[in-house]
């Protein structure tokens, strides 16, 4: 879908991260955790492309109006890290601004019974609230969330609103444990195992480590992924991963904006 | 004044609007049908199809420039097998031709598949992209080499009676040579330009960006390039032309008509906004209105001199 | 660590720093003299110089295009005497090194012209301009063939010991090509690029833009091909390069010294901030400083591939 | 001179023209009528070029705080005709923009005695405020405004507030009287031609005309050109006009930018 939505809130929750809500048209709120949107930053060739974001919530609220009933919304969390994300910080309430999604396929919950383990890694924790929402209406959800300094330790607070239960970590131990989210998360499984999934999101190095850890643990685990894309849409084949079964010979890409960006671990080669 | 005329022929294609998606921007059509009405635009043309699936370059494969974006897919594509089981059924319901673009490594593959694809009535006419280098001459790219790109497409003219379309190379010397060879080789019309070389490098990191080093300059940046070119082509030759670069409102595309154009071709575009070739193709139809222009055609190659 | 060290030698012409002018869009130095050091930056390359006084092209002489602008000047420029009379005097007074961009319409004009520059303690060294039509052969452009730009640069080579610098053309299909036959030709350093090839339409009056028809597409619009161009012939010449295209800030700047130039020629940035190359300069310091490199020259060719 | 100015208002004068007041330094005050100023609309490369505009008015203002004394300021009064200026109309106070100015050679006022014809057309009245306000200190100064319609008649009220007469024209007959300002103005010229000197601007169609009709009477006449801008500053040799001893043996160009915007009709050529 492609619609225009207008700014509710663009607010900087931590230094260089900022959180914007938007109107969205009713269809979106259909979108699954995980999935995400491309943001056409300004109406210009400079930036050109779209930026993609993944859903960190998504709502209603009432309006103001009683004709017009309940106003869907949702949320981005972003990360300033360039022209675009600097362009869209300036934004105010009342722009307006061209979406397109929600895009992707999102995470897959399975057993409401099993225990979730979200992985996040800085500003990879935006897609994992609003499916820490979905899911801790029948789960017990714990949260992993790692940085480099405590500046990238994003939103525990709404996450420990919801129940969830929440471990950080950061690099230089600025905030929660000292070192990796992922030897915090080994540590964690290495105690238990049973029927626990994991939900990652973050910086590529962080995955493949948390692929290895699911590997030797032999847990599900879904990923989800970053790459360049230009069309969002499977068209144009920027942003593919190889797949499973992937050689030069029988080509097996995975378009990480229409297959995933969401996978299951093993579904990728990780080399 | 009743609705303006907006449709052309191109090389005996006959198309409702001279908007055309550009090949590999626009993927097999179906990727695109949430967003626009696929029988409100001109054509349909394929991503580049080859004779085996091609798994294309490592990633990252593109990254934005000023004004534009640099590619180096590699030419990934499924072959032409997948193609005809996997892609074509969709395209088949949909009223609106479909051009294949394809290419080969060696001279012989341009043959195998312009032959193959020959036998396809779903397939409305071929563009051949010459900008490959020759896989079994050391490299050469035949779309800079007029004795070569002469060669492979009189093999492909040769192998298929469908409408042939040549897509020409902007990074030569002089493209009117190059357009010339084609034309003698049998090229019913000619599509320009593909993207120009270029490459971009990440300071921090000290590495190009592209996994490939070099990559296909596209989109607003290169529209002067684009125009200059099928400016060129078009008082040169005989056979209609197509043009292609950077295209991203109906005034551009109206432009490229003025300097001699048949159709256009929008790539870039796509990705910035999904429903822009048909955004782009009512755009024009309105330009005529306003302008009481009651056929496009009237445009082509208008431009005062 | 103490400041980091900027100088460069090119062609024998020590730079204080890489950031020098490009021909063209900084005048004679002076008309910038309010916005700037002209002290501060690397070296000043002036309008191109020809033998006779030169009327250039009737307006439009530029225009905006998406993240570029395309120029046709027509290389109107005040000859020879009237250089030495009225721009020198000023230059002569700043303690930067002058080059000077020279072009000529013949064979013949190239010579005299070097010749005459030869006598000139202000100038530090030479600029050669070969993307000119040779008026003799039939309008063929020195710079887009291998033999006619080495004719031209061998006889001004014969005509000055001053340090040589030959820019390249991009619009050929090999670029390398043309480098090595400069090279061959006694060329002590190359500059590349000049502009591409373009074309603006106005769709209302359905004329070209610009009354030359076509210009020289420079900006941000270029740089993926420059830094591609550049990127090649460092690799295949020793030669010293320097890089030209789209440079706006020490970011860009530091990206062409990777791709394997030993200096940079600022262009179309001069006209958004008159003070860009000092800027530039400024911006190349402070990345060493906080990337504690001692030495720019360390980043030449640096590039990992 | 080039410097941050501070947008202090940008009001919508008249359907598509718009008033913009900037915050400049102290030495802008020494900017003479008919001088222009180059305009950096976005720090981006979109739309890249500078957008040349004349000064409309030029002043100073006490500023609230007492320690700052007085504030210098500067107007331009432009027209909405493509990205450059779009972008210009959508700017808000407080928004900052990076100017280059004042540049190139303005007005020579000439004898006070002297009777000051002012011709406008269009947009090419902003400059001419300025004009007015500083000649009305010491001559008789009459206006003739024209253009397409009422809506491209600006400023007139500012104007005789100066104490300027006008004589408004339009071609449509909306405003004043009905036709071509040239038309008004050679009316206006049959009666008496004592010791007057023209002043124009506007589009080149209306200067070629006044440069004929001044070369038809022998009076004084200076015009103020426009002209597409690359640098603004005399080194791209984008803006040039043949000056009156050119041939393409003897070139005699003169740049818009530095050895005008405004010229003695006279050391032109008008073909
Ligand atoms: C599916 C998906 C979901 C994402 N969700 C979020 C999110 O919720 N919050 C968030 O802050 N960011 C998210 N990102 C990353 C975000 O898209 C980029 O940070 C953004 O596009 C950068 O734009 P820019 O213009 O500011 O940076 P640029 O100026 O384009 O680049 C700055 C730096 O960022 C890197 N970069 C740029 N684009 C990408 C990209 N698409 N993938 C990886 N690296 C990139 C570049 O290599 C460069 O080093 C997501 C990316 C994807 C693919
Ligand atoms: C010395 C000088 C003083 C000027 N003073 C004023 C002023 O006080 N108020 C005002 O409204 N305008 C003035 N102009 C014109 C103004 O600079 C242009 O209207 C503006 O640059 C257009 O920018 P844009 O991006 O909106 O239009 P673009 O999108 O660049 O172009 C839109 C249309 O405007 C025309 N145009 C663009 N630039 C110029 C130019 N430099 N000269 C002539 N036509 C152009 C184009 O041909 C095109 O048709 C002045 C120009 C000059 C040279
Ligand atoms: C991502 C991408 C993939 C492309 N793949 C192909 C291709 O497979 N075959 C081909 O002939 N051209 C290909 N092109 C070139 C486009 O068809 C077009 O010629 C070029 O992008 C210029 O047009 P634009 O500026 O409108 O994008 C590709 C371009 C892009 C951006
Ligand atoms: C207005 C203008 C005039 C130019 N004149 C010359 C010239 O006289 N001689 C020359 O060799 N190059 C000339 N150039 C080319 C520039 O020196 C430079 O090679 C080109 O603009 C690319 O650099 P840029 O993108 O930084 O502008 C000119 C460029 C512009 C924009
Ligand atoms: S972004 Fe285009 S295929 Fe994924
Ligand atoms: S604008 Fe560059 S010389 Fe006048």
């Amino acid at each position: 879908m492609q619609f225009k939505s207008m700014i509710i809130s663009n607010i900087e929750v931590s230094p260089g991260y900022f959180k914007m809500r938007m109107t969205a048209p009713p269809a979106v709120r259909s979108a699954t955790p995980g999935q995400f949107i491309m943001v056409r930053v300004r109406d210009a060739i400079d930036p050109l492309l779209r930026r993609p974001f993944g859903i960190f919530d998504l709502g209603t609220f009432a309006t103001a109006y009683t004709d017009c009933g309940t106003q869907t919304y949702f949320e981005i969390l972003y990360k300033v890290v360039g022209k675009g994300t600097e362009m869209l910080s300036t934004l105010h309430q009342g722009d307006h601004l061209d979406i397109l999604g929600p895009l992707g396929k999102g995470f897959m919950p399975g057993d409401p019974s099993g225990e979730k383990i979200l992985v996040g890694g800085g500003v990879g924790m935006a897609p994992l609230y609003y499916l820490a929402k979905e899911m801790v209406k029948t789960s017990k959800v714990r949260l992993f969330a790692g940085g480099r300094n405590k500046e990238d330790i994003l939103c525990i607070t709404e996450f420990e609103r919801l129940g969830v239960e929440t471990y950080v970590s950061t690099d230089d131990g600025t905030l929660g444990a000292s070192g990796l989210v992922t030897e915090v998360l080994e540590k964690h499984l290495s105690e238990s195992i049973d029927n626990k999934t994991i939900f990652a999101c973050g910086p590529f190095p962080m995955l493949r480590a948390i692929a290895a850890i699911a590997g030797r643990h032999d847990i599900p685990c879904q990923v989800s992924l970053e790459a360049y894309m230009a069309c969002g849409v499977g068209a144009c084949l920027g942003c593919v991963m190889k797949g499973r079964n992937h050689s030069n010979e029988t080509p097996d890409y995975r378009c990480v904006c229409k297959d995933g960006p969401v996978f299951d671990y093993r579904d990728l080669q990780w080399d | 004044m009743g609705k303006p005329d907006l449709s052309v022929e191109v090389a005996g294609i006959k198309l409702r609007n001279p908007v055309m998606t550009a090949s590999g921007t626009f993927g097999y059509g179906k990727e695109f049908a949430d967003y626009l009405d696929l029988e409100k635009i001109g054509a349909i043309i394929t991503k580049g199809l080859s004779i085996r699936p091609k798994a294309g370059n490592p990633t990252p494969r593109i990254v934005e420039t000023p004004g534009g974006m640099l590619n180096a897919i590699g030419l990934q594509n499924v072959g032409i097998d997948a193609f005809i089981q996997e892609k074509l059924p969709f395209l088949r319901t949909v009223n609106t031709p479909v051009i294949v673009n394809l290419y080969g490594n060696t001279l012989e593959e341009y043959g195998e598949l312009a032959e193959k694809l020959d036998k396809l009535p779903e397939v409305a006419g071929l563009e051949v992209n010459i900008s490959c280098p020759n896989v079994k001459q050391g490299g050469i790219v035949f779309g800079t080499d007029p004795n070569a790109a002469y060669e492979v497409v009189s093999l492909v003219r040769e192998s298929t009676i469908k409408p042939l379309i040549v897509k020409l190379s902007p990074n030569v010397t002089n493209v009117v040579e190059m357009a010339n060879a084609c034309v003698d080789a049998g090229a019913d019309a000619l599509s320009l330009i593909n993207t120009l070389t270029g490459m971009a490098i990440d300071l921090q990191k000290r590495r190009p960006i592209l996994a490939n080093m070099t990559g296909g300059l596209s989109g607003p940046a290169i529209k002067p390039v684009a125009l200059r070119m099928v400016w060129q082509v078009a008082q040169a030759v005989k056979v209609p032309v197509i043009g292609i670069g950077g295209i991203m409102t109906a005034t551009d595309a109206l432009e490229f008509m003025l300097a001699g154009a048949t159709a256009v071709q929008v790539g870039t575009a796509n990705f910035l906004d999904p429903s822009a070739a048909q955004t782009i193709a009512e755009g024009m139809e309105t330009y005529l209105e306003e302008n009481g222009i009651a056929d496009v055609k009237e445009l082509i190659g208008a431009l005062i001199t």
